[in-house]
């Protein structure tokens, strides 16, 4: 990890400052194992950076960091900044030279470029910017401070896996997996944590058949599906962990009639799946907070920003309405250390509208 | 003015100017047109004839001066509305709609009430058309490919098939043979009777002299004269042209002596273009060819320079027996081939007259370090610019916006300068005044006394046969005979074109290798 | 053989070869895929061919006239997002003005594209390029990142996307097929019978002449792009429909998609050339190929991509070399034709 | 010399004239903009883009397209990645990959110049086969850990403030512009844009032109990816994606002619700093995402469109004097009159 100095602290908040010392000197990291409560008014320039502009569960987690950001008074603003989908790798890249550029002190960064994006994070820290992920982390956790994980991931694997066998009976079945891009680190690390969770005889009547990928457009996700059904005769479900491609396999299997064969799961947003949960078509599937995953990102971010903690293991903090968080090691990445939000929600027909 | 038939005149062009950046094309010019007559207008290359019709049918517009349609004065802001007024133009340069058919080329741009195609009626009309022409093309083919003369015909049928009150002719002939050109005249005579009125434009003043009612010559851009034909004599147009007296035309010294063959092509076919073509090309020779609008004299000339290599069949050059599969290996063995097309495949219009002389050669001016050197390259533009009387103001010029003459001039300039062995020249004073003309004629017999092979082929009879040595005749191609000089005369050599019985010659004494 | 020669030209057994590689395709994989040669795999390419098909034909009216359309898919894509929020506001929107006002907003962005290009002067892929971001900008900043969802949408157009024009045996056609074809074999009409298509070709074949000729060339390209825009915003009605869910980078790519359909079709990307059944025929080859390879089970997914690069290629290519060789054999018999007066 | 078009030597001063407001902009809107690490970032967050944008202006100048860079440079990043996944020695990875992009370049080139099938296709086609041999060679995975120094590369200042592929594009587009200008091959290049008929005629190689073009494309967009790979320290199938249309977008707002035959160097590099300057302002102004490319597009449709009805104003206003004031008898009288 990362290793930042405490009183390395940055000049801007300093210079805005009311007259009460600097946050840096008066309040220095606690030590682990007391509860941080975060001291309000303090001003940091922080950008929260999604994958790209434009979806609705990025916007979430804006509206969940917006939130933090008036709870804890913050004076500076808070900036919303993104790159467009199909240049969101480069355009991450960008964005964040800039704000270090910029003197931003901190960024957090919904990671979609992979192991490329640390030159860029690595400059940002040497500058004395803070990089908090969330959503999807750096693989290799390097120049990250922690990483917000929404749930664990080798816990997504297992619920995938616990509701394929949910929908598919105690006697299992064949089912296959829609992904996003063959490049989307969380999603790889989903399936292959399911890949994992299978392993247990609990599943043994599972058969996973094939990976393939959408790249989270409708278009190519709704082509996929459909190819698998005639790919495999007999496979009985496919389970798609992204919200464009359950969406538009729950959408292919409606248009040509193959529900009664053919469920969908995965992870979906509500408001998009009512339609297919209420007919029996994507009986189950699952999702967590985005509101939540921002404002718990805000507040972390915040804390670490204003040297009020220190990304360092065993350190625990309150996350206002959200309540206490401790940081611990990543258990699916070596070097990182993450903040564990969870947990998920299963929804099916009956909380699915509420 | 002038006297003038009875009728209103109906169309004037009072003091019209028109300036291209450095150039002035037009200088306070004014031309009247009257129903029912053929008004030729003759100029040197570069006068400001072409930029004057343009104007006419609203390509450009007038910096000064007025434009009196039926008395009224009348804005033309573009070529739809000249249409509408009745004006319409044969261009110098054709352009023809390649993706289309023959019979859509000519019936595009009518204005008709119904929104639909009658393709019927297209092509039955414009088959009438070209028939009256006495042209023949299939007008279901697409336009693409037709050789410059079915282009010019299309566009006459174009021209022709609109009802027009006005019609203006640039260079019509250029590429015409007599035969065709004569069909011509008798359509344009019918148009007079029928009380159009023509403006006629041709460097060829024997036409001009059997078509035009009156006569108006512009020299450097301004008016200088509007006579009567029975007014004017062809010197006297010449005087006014050039502003001076000009010599002799096609004074051809007879090959001083014909050195050994430089080339020889026996049994030359290309499957579906021609066939069995065979003659030889001596050192110090001009061979002519000959022949009506598609006849295929320019496929030869393709496939000698290795453009659309023959089928089958010798060629012989310099004694070793070789095939000439690519243009870059014709110019290596010393060919050099001037299209007929100066537009679409002779110049890089867009590119500047130094650019293009110094094409063919370009490597041999590079100097250190393979960087061109611009300074040599120049020196050669400015040679040619002085030695073919190319007018422009100087040797940066686009090529584009040269007249129609200088483009010609620019693009001999750029064979020239290769110093070739064999120079097939095709149709090489298509479009050129009377004085560079004589330029070019000049130099074609300077070429052929130094020994360079000269192959000629041209729709203007009179030069051919006052240039070559031999005239080679060809017909659908197919070779019809080759006439040495003495025999060669205008009835044999159009009764071989067309294909009808060759009328005895004073001195009959067929050549070695012709008449197969 | 002269006979033939002298009734059809080359280009127009172009749509023959083209059809010729379909079949050669649908074989070659019967023979791979089990249960290929199917009513299902017909389905399937026809249901998936009718977006893109209608985004081609417009593509083509606009690439015949030496122009090119980028902006398509910021169309498809910000006239499926609007309507889509309309009806999921008032399901009570009849489908008439559900569908007049996807045809008539792509109708405004591209009248937006015709006016710069054949009025203001300026290049189509300059307009274009920069349309395609703005249009997309647009809807990004309209839209507040929110998503059009199906269970917002009027059941008549959930119902839309399965609802079968006839059924023979195992083929379904579907209705959204059947106006795809519809819309190919109007403008194929268009192309072939009105002065309006012939002047496209006009245009496209030599712009200078055009105008010189007196045809009203501006008017005529600002109607191309009018038109392409309409049908995009068609496309975007039935992307809609197909797909219920809309976000902002709804019909993305489909530039570029339209512009292959329209290459492979056969459509000179220079203008002056090509036809609507060529272009439907390019659509449904690559989506044909496309889907073949997701089903064949021998590559792998990883495979897809680069196969499929190759095999557009070659049909490009197999295209063009049998098409060269029809025309010289035509040219070869042009000759005999020559000399005799024709009529 | 060489003259050009007027009209061009006009574009370039319009470009120019609009750099300098956007620096101006820039410099009064940011305090950030004119500091050193942020002028260096300018460039090197595109750097690989600018470098291929040099040899899409021969291209397009030559009338054809290349849609398949940004393809051939995420393979040749994703070839060196595998192989020194694979234990391949750097320096030998990386000269597999040019080689790689050289033939990818070789193979678009024989399908355009001598089968003569439209690049448009040609180089479409290989837009998705390139990508999807890219894919092939990493699947889902992401390679990274390659050495220091190759990292260094891309990542640290090689001398001042400028890394190494910085040099690498200042010595190319001083290159590129002798070439273009001022040699017989550029000439050709030029000529073969125009009218390819016309270079034939005068026995100029075209097909020859056309495969060498095309083969610089393919090793100099491999080069450009392998230096992403420096920069980025870590390769995925997807790297480079989408590159293509930023790179024609300024090579044509550098006005060159998308038909062929004309543009200058000068310009594509007055085009390259306008939009990465713009970028940068924009996202020091933290301007993102959509509106970014919005503002680019609009830019460039307005840098045609302003000139074009500025000068239709100007031909309409001095048609309209010489009628007022001419010699034509109307005017006069109506100066008698008055
Ligand atoms: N578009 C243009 N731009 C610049 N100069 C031009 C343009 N068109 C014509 N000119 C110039 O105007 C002058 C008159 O040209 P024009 O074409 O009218 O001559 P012409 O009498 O038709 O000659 P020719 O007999 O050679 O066809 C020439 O000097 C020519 O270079
Ligand atoms: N019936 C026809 N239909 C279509 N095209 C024709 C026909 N006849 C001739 N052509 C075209 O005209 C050309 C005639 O050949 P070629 O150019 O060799 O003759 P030419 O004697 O040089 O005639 P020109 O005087 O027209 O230059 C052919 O290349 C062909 O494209
Ligand atoms: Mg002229
Ligand atoms: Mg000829």
């Amino acid at each position: 990890a990362a290793p930042v100095a405490a009183p390395q602290a940055p000049a801007a908040p300093a210079a805005t400052e009311p007259p009460a010392a600097p946050a840096a000197t008066q309040a220095p990291a606690a030590p682990s194992g007391e509860v941080v409560k975060a001291e309000p008014g303090k001003a940091v320039k922080m950008v929260l950076l999604p994958k790209f502009l434009g979806i609705a569960v990025f916007d979430q987690a804006n509206q969940g960091a917006q939130e933090a950001h008036k709870e804890l008074g913050n004076p500076e603003k808070l900036e919303f900044l993104g790159p467009t989908p199909e240049n969101s790798v480069a355009g991450q890249i960008e964005i964040v030279t800039t704000a270090a550029t910029q003197g931003v002190n901190a960024v957090m960064l919904s990671n979609n470029a992979g192991d490329q994006i640390v030159p860029a994070v690595k400059k940002a820290v040497e500058a004395g910017t803070k990089v908090v992920t969330w959503d999807s982390p750096i693989p290799s956790a390097e120049g990250e401070s922690v990483f917000v994980a929404q749930v664990d991931f080798n816990e997504t694997g297992k619920v995938m896996a616990d509701m394929a066998l949910s929908i598919l009976g105690a006697d299992g079945g064949k089912f296959a997996v829609l992904s996003a891009s063959p490049d989307a680190a969380n999603q790889n690390a989903w399936i292959a944590a399911m890949k994992e969770a299978l392993k247990d005889p609990k599943y043994a009547k599972l058969e996973l058949l094939d990976v393939v990928y959408g790249n989270d457009q409708s278009e190519e996700s709704y082509k996929q599906a459909l190819a698998l059904v005639d790919k495999y005769p007999d496979m009985e479900l496919i389970m798609a962990p992204t919200t464009v491609g359950i969406a538009a396999a729950a959408k292919a299997m409606t248009d040509e009639g193959l529900c009664d064969k053919v469920k969908v799961s995965g992870l979906g947003l509500p408001a998009e799946m009512v339609e297919y949960t209420k007919s029996g078509c994507a009986p189950e599937f699952a999702l967590w907070s985005f509101v939540d995953l921002g404002y718990l990102t805000y507040y972390l971010t915040y804390l670490l920003a204003t040297n009020q903690i220190e990304a360092k293991e065993g350190v625990k903090f309150k996350a206002g309405r959200m309540g206490e968080y401790t940081i611990t090691k990543d258990p699916t990445r070596e070097k990182g250390l993450r903040v564990l939000m969870g947990p998920f929600t299963v929804y099916n027909k009956d909380n699915v509208d509420k | 003015m002038l006297a003038s038939p009875d009728k209103a005149p109906v169309l004037e062009m009072h003091h019209i100017s028109k300036r291209f950046d450095a150039t002035q094309a037009l200088d306070d010019v004014s031309l009247t047109l009257y129903p029912g007559e053929v008004h030729a207008l003759l100029g040197e290359n570069g006068a400001g004839k072409s930029t004057l019709i343009k104007i006419m049918t609203g390509i450009h517009q007038p910096d000064a001066g007025e434009i009196v349609l039926d008395g009224q004065p009348v804005q033309i802001a573009n070529a739809m509305q000249a249409q509408r007024l009745g004006i319409a133009a044969i261009y110098q340069e054709p352009m023809i709609f390649p993706d289309l058919s023959v019979a859509e080329n000519i019936f595009i741009g009518h204005a008709e009430r119904t929104p639909f195609v009658n393709w019927g009626r297209i092509v039955r009309e414009a088959e009438a058309i070209l028939g009256r022409l006495d042209v023949k093309l299939d007008v279901r083919m697409p336009a693409r490919g037709l050789t410059l003369a079915a282009q010019q015909a299309v566009e006459i049928a174009k021209a022709i098939s609109l009802q027009v009150r006005v019609l203006i002719m640039d260079e019509p002939t250029a590429s015409l043979s007599a035969h065709e050109v004569e069909q011509l005249f008798r359509l344009v005579d019918a148009l007079r009777r029928q009380g159009v009125a023509i403006l006629f434009i041709s460097h060829r003043l024997d036409e001009v002299f059997a078509i035009a009612d009156r006569v108006t010559v512009f020299r450097d851009g301004r008016w200088i004269s509007t006579r009567l034909r029975s007014e004017v004599t062809p010197e006297g147009a010449i005087r006014d042209m050039v502003g001076r007296e000009i010599g002799d035309f096609f004074a051809k010294t007879p090959a001083a002596q014909r050195g050994e063959s430089l080339l020889s092509v026996r049994g030359l076919s290309k499957r579906g273009v021609f066939s069995d073509i065979s003659f030889d090309v001596h050192r110090g020779e001009v061979l002519g060819f000959a022949g009506l609008v598609g006849a295929r004299r320019t496929d030869v000339g393709l496939a000698l320079f290795g453009i659309e290599p023959a089928d089958s069949g010798e060629i012989v050059f310099e004694g070793r027996p070789c095939t000439i599969r690519s243009p870059e290996q014709a110019m290596r063995l010393g060919i050099a081939y001037v299209s007929e097309d100066r537009r679409q495949l002779g110049l890089s219009l867009p590119q500047s007259i130094t650019a293009n002389i110094t094409l063919p050669l370009l490597r041999r001016y590079a100097a250190a370090f393979g960087l061109l050197d611009f300074k040599a390259e120049e020196q050669t533009a400015e040679r040619y610019k002085q030695q073919l009387a190319i007018r422009a103001p100087n040797v940066q010029v686009e090529v584009g916006k040269l007249s129609g003459g200088n483009q010609q001039k620019v693009m001999l300039a750029k064979w020239l300068n290769t110093a070739p062995k064999l120079l097939i020249l095709d149709e090489p004073t298509r479009g050129i005044d009377v004085g560079a003309k004589a330029e070019v004629h000049h130099i074609i017999n300077a070429l052929a006394q130094q020994g360079i092979g000269i192959i000629m082929i041209s729709s203007d009879l009179p030069e051919v046969l006052g240039m070559s040595d031999r005239v080679l005749v060809m017909r659908e191609g197919r070779q019809m005979g080759v006439f040495d000089r003495a025999q060669a005369t205008q009835e044999r050599i159009m009764a071989a074109a067309i294909g009808g019985a060759i009328p005895d010659s004073p001195a009959p004494r067929a050549d070695g290798e012709g008449m197969a | 053989m002269k006979a033939i020669t002298r009734a059809i030209r080359p280009e127009q057994l172009r749509e023959i070869t083209l059809a010729a590689l379909i079949v050669v395709v649908v074989l070659f994989f019967s023979s791979q895929i089990q249960g290929y040669f199917s009513g299902r795999t017909f389905n399937r390419v026809t249901a998936s061919v009718a977006i893109i098909a209608v985004v081609a034909v417009g593509q083509t009216l606009v690439v015949l006239t030496r122009n090119i359309d980028l902006s398509v898919g910021s169309i498809v894509g910000f006239s499926a997002y609007f309507v889509g929020t309309q009806l999921a506001n008032d399901n009570t929107l009849s489908p008439a003005f559900a569908i007049a006002l996807a045809i008539g907003l792509g109708a405004l962005m591209g009248a937006i594209n015709g006016a710069l290009v054949a009025y203001g002067r300026v290049p189509a892929i300059i307009v274009t390029l920069g349309t395609l971001a703005i249009y997309r900008t647009i809807l990004v900043d309209m839209s507040g990142a929110k998503t059009v969802v199906v269970d917002a949408l009027p059941q008549w157009l959930k119902d839309l996307p399965r609802t079968n024009l006839i059924q023979i045996g195992e083929l379904d056609i579907r209705l959204m097929f059947g106006l795809a074809v519809f819309v190919v074999l109007v403008f194929q009409l268009v192309l072939v019978y009105l002065r309006f298509g012939r002047r496209l070709y006009a245009i496209g074949s030599n712009p200078e002449a055009a105008r010189n000729a007196g045809l009203p060339t501006q008017r005529i390209v600002f109607s191309a792009f009018v038109l392409c825009g309409a049908l995009a915003g068609l496309a975007g009605f039935m992307f809609l429909a197909r797909f219920g869910t809309i976000t902002v980078v709804a019909g993305q790519g489909m530039e570029l998609q339209s512009v292959a359909a329209v290459v492979v079709g056969g459509v000179n990307i220079f203008g002056g050339s090509g036809s609507m059944i060529g272009a439907f025929l390019g659509a449904t080859l690559i989506d044909l190929l496309e889907q073949s390879l997701i089903r064949w089970l021998r590559v792998s997914e990883f495979w897809r991509d680069a196969l499929l690069g190759l095999l557009i290629l070659l049909a490009v290519a197999s295209d063009a070399v049998i098409l060269n060789r029809l025309r010289r054999i035509w040219a070869q018999d042009g000759v005999s034709v020559q000399g005799k007066p024709v009529e | 010399m060489f003259h050009l078009p007027s009209a061009l030597r006009r574009w370039e001063t319009l470009l120019l004239a609009i750099l300098a407001v956007v620096v101006l902009f820039n410099v009064t809107r940011s305090p950030f903009y004119l500091r050193i690490d942020n002028l260096v970032n300018v460039f090197e967050l595109s750097i690989e883009k600018i470098i291929v944008a040099l040899v899409m202006t021969f291209i397009i100048i030559n009338g054809e397209i290349d849609l398949s860079v940004a393809s051939v440079m995420g393979l040749a990043a994703c070839v060196v990645a595998r192989l020194h996944a694979d234990g391949v020695a750097m320096p030998l990875a990386v000269l597999v990959a040019l080689t790689v992009g050289l033939l990818c370049g070789a193979f678009n080139g024989f399908w355009i110049a001598y089968v003569g099938l439209p690049s448009l296709a040609v180089t479409l086609a290989g837009l998705i086969g390139y990508r999807g041999a890219a894919r092939i060679l990493l699947e889902d995975k992401s390679i990274g850990n390659f050495p220091e120094w190759f990292n260094a590369l891309g990542q640290r200042p090689l001398v001042g403030p400028f890394p190494l592929a910085l040099i690498v594009f200042f010595v190319m587009l001083i290159a590129a512009a002798i070439i273009l200008q001022r040699t017989a091959f550029g000439r050709y290049v030029y000529v073969i844009g125009n009218n390819k008929e016309v270079a034939r005629y005068a026995g100029i190689r075209v097909k020859q032109v056309k495969m060498r073009l095309f083969m610089a494309s393919g090793l100099i967009a491999a080069l450009a990816g392998v230096l992403l790979a420096a920069r980025l320290g870590a390769v995925r199938g997807n790297t480079a994606e989408g590159f293509e249309l930023d790179i024609i977008t300024m090579v044509l707002l550098g006005g060159v002619s998308i038909f062929g035959g004309s543009g200058t160097l000068t310009g594509v590099a007055l085009s390259i700093l306008i939009i990465l300057n713009l970028r940068n302002g924009m996202s020091l102004a933290n301007i993102t995402g959509n509106t970014q490319t919005g503002v680019i597009g609009a830019l460039l449709i307005l840098s045609v469109l302003v000139p074009n009805l500025v000068g239709r104003l100007r031909a309409l206003r001095s048609r309209m004097r010489p009628a007022t004031t001419g010699p034509t008898p109307q005017p006069a009288q109506e100066v008698e009159i008055s």
